[in-house]
């Protein structure tokens, strides 16, 4: 029985695992395979497309690493990764706390606090372009609602999204905004995990709640935490839609995202050859982003 | 002075009560356990004196003061949990330092507290270690070490050995003894496990179904329980029931047992309670076996347990009813002997079938 | 938060109820914004968008909407796109995940984090060259190439593989004394064991698969194929979105729906995911 | 049957007009497509006519169908851009065919046959032109006393056209100019190639390198940097907040293009509104002697390079001359005939405020036909002016951006072996 | 004829080996227990002989057939975990007939099997239930019963009673026994309690350090330890050691206790190897309190612990050595009280200080 003498190679390696067994990949191997394809395939072959001058139609010229010492000296490109720096910034830790915040609060079985969980999430089910046309409507100064909340305080209105130094910060609010519900999802995930004891201790201890959430809630789900950040900074790394739809990427590109540039020059202007360099660099960037981020959480937590 | 009180104390769970009226005393400086089994509302009692749970009726004192609208911080109570509840992400030091600094109390003195328990504790080297560094016993006495500093007057504890392996749950509740003799502070210890009740106890309080069967010391509880749940609960193995018939005439009564043989008792025929039924309950020590017809009854081993020092023999009667006996450690008596029983009059109690309650015992 | 049924009940803390309250309140604003201009002409909010405030309202835009543009036709291939990317995840995940979590073969460890690096690459970095292989396979205008791109997340594998590493060992080994193969070990006896991982995983992809614009723009390019976010974006009269704003907004909301629909019926496994116990 | 693809933007509104085929009874630019195609399947019952929607402007997916393979029979296509796709061999030449179903190249306005015309063969037929007009507020210019024999006075120079807005803003309290300048790039362009064209500044010499450092583009910008520092126009406001502000009375004038005529003239026919009875529009009046010019587009519909049968080729040339002879109802959405004869008609001349603006088929130019990417250079060049005019960023720095990178992006467009 | 073999057998974890060439027969409806200190290799052994570990050296045959090349299922065995390990999405009924319908039994067959299980261990009621909807006690007879439908001829138990609480595994403890009784299979039973094993075992195996110490009846190695470490392990209290000094002369041997007192014994000197250091080894039971100066030395009482139906005196001698003494459950006998102790000769043990090994016993 193949299958009987399989299961003996199995219990043998599940603990000694030493010796391989090559059937065992018939589990992952349907995953790998689109892995392969999709993923690895097109990653290595926007790799190899990178070194070229290439055209959406037309012929492809090697061209080394022309393209990518050219983002180098594109003051646009180098504004775009600065504006996604400063992006990430501006979302991932307000996300973070705030994702903290409501999962504390909400982190409780009363009916009230159900309804209030599906209110933070709702705003996720919701696609960018009705996110964008919604807060669009918030910041415009002429008759938006920030500008007339402002109007009735006698306050002149501000103009969010053509001010260079509010563009950014406006897409970041308005993202906060559409993805607060994965962040407080995880946290209430984690939340549930910590032991109830810990709190029971800590209040005969007679921590308040400040410290308790400091000493006790904190660090026992610091591992979510760092889930969290990750999860996070990948994602807003990939920020697209909002800044085409609401700024353009304007004014004086202070919005540009590197995913909308890569999307600009690949798309608008055909220059895939370029825009696979400028892809390349936002995986770099992701990933060394995301693997650095991992190290401080892994040492930490062994610590 | 009392250093608890708790005064016609009840909760309620939504629809079920887990605790029903129930009072008690613990003076300074004694050792109560609550013991009962699984259910019985022991923590939810505990928790309560802890203030981890709120108290729906009664009143709980604690050194004179009433203290059950306080916070669990302002009792001036210790506890330690099952699950020891360390904090996982502060090393030992911390864990134990921990309320101190809550409540402002100046470093030197924290650290002074701290190496003084560490030291009565043995864990002066674990100190820098985090709680997933040390073994499981280690982690009860740091549980404990993070309750001896803060110098209650009341320790509180929730089944602390019940997490540990049978070697070290015996070496650890010798510590807590000797804990509470250095220490100047009463405990309440939770246990489900007799025997930790009897090595620990000053007092033990017998709980079940809510209420409280007994209070009383180790050895009145033994030896004369108020109840035939008390009866049955306490002791390993456990007491050994036959209903009996009364048929014997003044002054002593005889009884009969199921199988028909009849034992005669030392029991005052007027003690008894007129036309009630009863049912025998006598320990395995005071049956002892003999050879066929020389005891109270005969039957046949089932089954026989040797502890070492000791040997159970299990001997099923003519009319199925199983009586334990307990034979010396070198016993030779082997599975399907028959076997004579004798029975130490002294060591038999008579209970009312019905409630339960005791209602006489021989000597 | 609290501790016990004593801690917890404070004043402050009912303060903190209230300020979630007011900005749950904040946050559906633009929510309810939204279904009220849904609920007005397009001529109207031309004019003035503030009109929302009061009277009179219509359903004009739904009805235009269910009878005017082959939404349902979108909604039946959104559906197709959306179920069958989750169930594509949904079983590779699995798959994967037991085998990462259990099975031992050579370079298992060194396989597992390349899969993990998957979660840095953005879409916008394979997309082109995806889209020409693609067409080389004949794959756009057909359900299989929209779905495809979506089974190749790394996610579902990581989250499935650390769920099933938290389940207990001695269940598998339970299993094998009982003569079961390795697959049934899998399937009837591990797997129903993750099912709120399932949900959870299922739900992010389900989320995904309907509000993704950008594939299936470039992919499902014959009307027939539309997804219902093309196929919205397609009936938007002119390039800024400023005509047909209520009309506009009665597709996002009726987009929404089953999405909403869906969370709610799935909610209590959201929250008790992700990492929860085995039993 | 014989079956087409017809793939065009201008949205569905179905609701109304799915099942109309009564053309004239139609409004709006989706109205009035959605009945011809109706109508012209009634009509033609042996050609099945396929329609698929596409988002504006759809150039991704277009793009993506003709990689693929798989793109339509025939699709509408903006004049500039034309040349990316012609140059990549991606569309049918049609010039020879269109005439031979009767569709007469020579009777294209000059507007669009600049537009479809590269090296002198014809890649798409011509639906309309359109251009940035002037919408003015008649009841605001009366106020500011800058109306003569109900004609609005428009300056002839950026100086009269500041001193004017001056005096505007003086009158009414309003900004003389409503414009759209948030979020949106292409307006910025537009402008600039207008006023550069009508100083004759020949920007594009050479296809390939635009020169934008120059008095003339910095004249311009300087202009509008001008009436945005003294707030004679409004600020921040984005296309929809702007095209909403005209209509409640935000300005003067309103920069935008050929198909709001419609909207603005049914406003002017409703009671108690800042526009009844008081709204015109005219072409971007003349501010520079050199020449009277307007940069202008057009739609056009293209037959993308594919296999079809002798059939179905027939059945697109026959859904052509069907939308060129009912061209006149196309340009009821303000937008300009593509034909001389729909021009001249007593028909078109009798529609509001076509008169003023029929001028356009003539003055009207696009970039020259060599320029590719022309979408990319609009939204280049808006992203540098937008700064420099709200002050952001000096003028001279802008435009040397502008240019850098403009010409950067055309240097890098891949030449394609062999002419077109 | 032999139910198991186990013949040489060696295993190593990466590095470090736990099994080392250990040989071992279990007989036909034998009931051997595995007893031993966490670590020793307990379970990695009897995962072997179930096939859940590979067996790197020697070989294990069951019923005659060499087996350590067959998968788990094939063996024939059956095994009970420590934590159940139940399919928790399964009822009972499917738990228990899992197993069954995978070898495909007939239907009608699998019912009986189950009904009888359940009727033996008195889950009937449970069989539509979920495992999260039953207590730990009726847990683990659900994975008994898992184990008994199987009939298979060997029975493997991984502690599976250490999850339970006090009361429960008492109960258990003798189900298991009685269920041995009942079934015709052999039994190996993994624990580190030895009233576990002394309670249920033929035969213990008491295992240190990857190694086999000893094998015998409860008795012997209750009575005769081979080692030090067997006479330490086995038995509460654990055995009291103390290091000695042999001073008397033929043909009996007169220890020196720490504390300089005197205690004659019938070990006979030359039974003794020469010049060996040598420390006591004897249990409380035969140690017992008695007046001061009479016993054999004298102490002061440390600790008092009553049991009910025995009293353990912890008396410390003058050097500081503890010995703890058996008194009989009604002692009066209490802290701080100075006593005298009398050693039974008959049970002192005489054991080589520095590898352990008996060297002599009393009697
Ligand atoms: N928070 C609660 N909500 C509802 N019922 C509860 C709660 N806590 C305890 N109970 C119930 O109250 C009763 C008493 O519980 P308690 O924990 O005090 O028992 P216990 O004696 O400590 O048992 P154990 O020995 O198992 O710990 C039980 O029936 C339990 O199910
Ligand atoms: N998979 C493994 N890899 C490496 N070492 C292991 C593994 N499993 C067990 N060990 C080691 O082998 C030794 C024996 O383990 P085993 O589980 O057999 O002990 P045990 O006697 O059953 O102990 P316990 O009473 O704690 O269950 C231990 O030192 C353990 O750390
Ligand atoms: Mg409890
Ligand atoms: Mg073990």
């Amino acid at each position: 029985m193949s299958v009987a003498a399989a299961h003996v190679t199995d219990s043998r390696e599940t603990r000694s695992g030493a010796r391989g067994d090559w059937s065992s990949l018939l589990y992952v191997a349907p995953f790998l395979l689109i892995y392969i394809v999709l993923v690895v395939y097109p990653l290595f072959s926007g790799m190899w497309l990178s070194l070229h001058k290439a055209d959406f139609f037309g012929e492809r010229v090697f061209v080394g690493l022309e393209n990518f010492t050219r983002l180098l000296a594109d003051k646009v490109f180098l504004g775009t990764l600065w504006n996604t720096f400063y992006f990430i910034v501006l979302t991932v830790p307000a996300l973070a706390i705030i994702g903290l915040g409501l999962a504390l609060a909400l982190n409780r079985t009363t009916r009230a606090a159900a309804v209030l969980r599906g209110v933070f999430f709702s705003s996720s089910v919701l696609s960018v372009t009705i996110v964008t046309l919604l807060w669009r409507v918030v910041f415009i100064p002429d008759g938006g609602f920030i500008a007339t909340v402002l109007e009735m305080f006698g306050k002149p209105p501000v103009a969010f999204l053509s001010d260079e130094d509010l563009a950014l910060p406006a897409i970041a609010i308005t993202t906060i905004w559409w993805c607060i519900g994965l962040p407080m999802m995880l946290f209430l995930a984690a939340l549930q995990q910590v032991p109830k004891e810990l709190y029971e201790a800590a209040a005969l201890d007679n921590a308040g709640r400040w410290k308790t959430l400091w000493s006790v809630t904190l660090p026992s789900i610091r591992r979510t935490f760092a889930l969290v950040i990750i999860i996070e900074i990948v994602l807003q790394f990939q920020l697209f839609g909002q800044a085409q739809l609401m700024t353009l990427g304007g004014p004086n590109n202070a919005s540009r995202p590197i995913v909308l540039f890569i999307y600009e020059v690949g798309f608008n202007r055909w220059d895939i050859g370029y825009a696979a360099a400028a892809a390349q660099i936002l995986f770099g960037l992701i990933l060394m982003a995301a693997l650095a981020q991992y190290f401080v959480a892994r040492r930490k937590g062994e610590a | 002075m009392a250093e608890l009180e708790i005064i016609n104390v009840s909760k309620t769970f939504g629809q079920s009560k887990v605790i029903d009226n129930v009072s008690l005393t613990v003076g300074a400086k004694e050792f109560v356990v609550f013991l009962g089994p699984s259910g019985c509302g022991k923590s939810t009692l505990l928790r309560m004196i802890a203030g981890l749970e709120t108290v729906d009726e009664g009143e709980i004192r604690i050194g004179g003061k009433r203290v059950d609208a306080l916070p669990p911080g302002e009792r001036g109570v210790a506890m330690v949990f099952q699950h020891y509840a360390l904090y996982p992400h502060m090393t030992v030091r911390e864990n134990m330092s921990f309320g101190l600094r809550n409540v402002k109390i100046a470093p030197a003195e924290i650290d002074r507290r701290v190496a003084a328990a560490a030291k009565m504790l043995e864990i002066e080297h674990l100190l820098q270690r985090k709680p997933a560094q040390i073994s499981g016993g280690q982690r009860q006495r740091v549980a404990i070490g993070r309750a001896i500093v803060k110098e209650p007057h009341l320790f509180l504890f929730d089944e602390p050995l019940s997490n540990l392996d049978a070697a070290l749950r015996v070496r650890t509740r010798l510590e807590i003894a000797q804990l509470h003799q250095r220490v100047d502070a009463a405990m309440i210890f939770v246990t489900h496990d007799q025997i930790e009740a009897m090595t620990l106890a000053h007092r033990i309080v017998v709980m079940n179904n809510q209420r409280i069967e007994q209070i009383g010391t180790p050895m009145e509880v033994y030896s004369r329980p108020a109840t035939a749940f008390v009866a049955g609960f306490v002791g390993t193995p456990c007491m050994n029931f036959a209903p009996v018939e009364i048929t014997g005439a003044s002054p002593f009564v005889t009884l009969r047992l199921p199988d028909g043989s009849m034992l005669e008792t030392r029991v005052d025929r007027k003690a008894l309670p007129e036309g009630g039924r009863f049912k025998l309950g006598v320990r395995a020590e005071s049956v002892r076996p003999c050879a066929t017809g020389e005891g109270n009854c005969s039957g046949t081993v089932k089954f026989v347990e040797r502890l070492g020092d000791r040997t159970l023999v299990y001997v099923l009667l003519s009319d199925g009813t199983t009586i334990v006996a307990e034979d010396a450690g070198m016993s030779r008596i082997a599975i399907a002997d028959a076997v004579g029983l004798r029975f130490d009059s002294a060591g038999v109690h008579l209970f009312d079938d019905v409630r339960g309650y005791h209602a006489a015992e021989g000597a | 938060m609290a501790a016990g049924s004593m801690v917890g009940r404070t004043l402050s803390d009912r303060l903190i109820l209230v300020a979630v309250i007011v900005l749950g309140i904040v946050m559906v604003a633009p929510i309810v914004w939204a279904l009220g201009l849904s609920l007005k002409t397009n001529a109207e909010l031309m004019v003035d968008t503030s009109s929302v405030l009061h009277a009179p309202y219509t359903l004009q835009n739904y009805w235009d909407l269910v009878i005017g543009s082959p939404v349902f036709r979108w909604f039946v291939n959104s559906m197709i796109v959306s179920l069958g990317m989750t169930i594509g995840v949904l079983v590779l995940s699995s798959l994967a995940g037991y085998g990462f979590a259990r099975l031992e073969f050579p370079g298992r460890d060194i396989i597992f984090v390349l899969v993990l690096f998957g979660l840095a690459v953005p879409e916008q970095a394979v997309i082109i060259p995806r889209h020409q292989l693609f067409s080389e396979l004949g794959l756009h205008n057909t359900y299989i190439g929209l779905i495809l791109p979506g089974l190749s997340t790394s996610f579902g594998v990581f989250l499935m593989t650390q769920y099933f590493r938290a389940i207990p060992r001695e269940v598998d080994e339970a299993a094998m004394l009982d003569n079961a193969t390795r697959f049934q070990v899998f399937w009837r006896v591990l797997l129903p064991m993750t099912l709120p991982a399932q949900a959870t995983l299922g739900i992010y992809t389900f989320l995904h698969a309907w509000n993704d614009y950008w594939w299936p723009l470039i992919s499902g390019t014959n009307a027939q194929m539309y997804t219902v976010t093309v196929g919205i974006a397609s009936t938007q009269i002119n390039f800024a979105e400023s005509a047909g704003l209520g009309f506009l907004m009665a597709q996002a909301i009726f987009a929404a729906l089953p999405i909403l629909i869906v969370y709610v019926f799935f909610q209590k496994y959201i929250v008790r995911a992700v990492s929860g116990g085995a039993t | 049957p014989n079956e087409i693809v017809v793939q065009r933007f201008f949205g569905t509104c179905n609701a109304q007009y799915g099942s109309q085929t009564d053309v004239a009874a139609a409004q709006t630019e989706c109205g009035i497509i959605t009945t011809l195609i109706n109508k012209f399947r009634a009509e033609n019952p042996d050609i099945k006519v396929t329609v698929s929607t596409v988002a504006w402007p759809g150039y991704n997916q277009l793009s993506a169908q003709m990689a693929t393979g798989d793109a339509p029979d025939v699709v509408t296509m903006h004049e500039s851009a034309i040349p990316d796709f012609q140059s990549r061999h991606l569309l049918e030449p049609m010039g020879e065919e269109l005439r031979a179903v009767g569709v007469e190249p020579d009777n294209f306005t000059e507007a669009s046959l600049k537009g479809v015309t590269i090296a002198g063969n014809v890649w798409g037929m011509p639906f309309d032109t359109w251009a940035p007009l002037w919408h003015i507020n008649m009841n605001y210019f009366r106020q500011a006393g800058l109306v003569r024999d109900d004609k609005p006075i428009l300056p002839s120079s950026p100086e009269e056209l500041i001193e004017q807005a001056r005096q505007f803003k003086k009158a009414t309290g309003k900004p003389y100019f409503v414009q759209a300048l948030a979020n949106q790039k292409p307006a910025y362009s537009r402008n600039l190639y207008t006023y550069l064209m009508q100083q004759d500044a020949d920007f594009f010499a050479d296809p390939k390198r635009i020169k934008l450092r120059t008095p003339e583009a910095r004249r311009i910008v300087e202009m509008f940097r001008t009436l945005y520092e003294e707030g004679l126009t409004t600020r921040d406001q984005d296309y929809a907040a702007a095209t909403r502000g005209f209509m409640n009375g935000d300005g003067g004038v309103y920069l935008v293009g050929t198909w709001m005529i419609g909207d603005y003239e049914a406003e002017s026919r409703r009671p108690d509104r800042p526009l009844s009875n008081g709204y015109t529009v005219y072409p971007y009046p003349q501010l520079f002697p050199e020449k009277d010019a307007t940069f202008a587009d057009g739609h056009s519909w293209v037959m993308p390079v594919k296999e079809r049968t002798p059939q179905q080729r027939q059945a697109v040339y026959r859904l052509l001359k069907f939308l060129a002879d009912n061209n006149f109802q196309w340009a009821r959405t303000g937008h300009l005939p593509a034909f001389t004869s729909v021009i001249e008609s007593a028909e078109f001349k009798a529609l509001p405020y076509r008169d003023n603006i029929a001028k356009i088929a003539l003055t009207g130019t696009p970039l020259p036909a060599g320029v590719e990417r022309r979408f990319a250079i609009e939204d280049t060049i808006g992203e540098e002016l937008a700064p420099a005019i709200a002050g952001q960023k000096s003028v001279e720095a802008a435009l040397f951006d502008a240019e850098h990178r403009v010409n950067d992006l055309l240097f890098h467009v891949l030449a394609t072996s062999g002419e077109p």
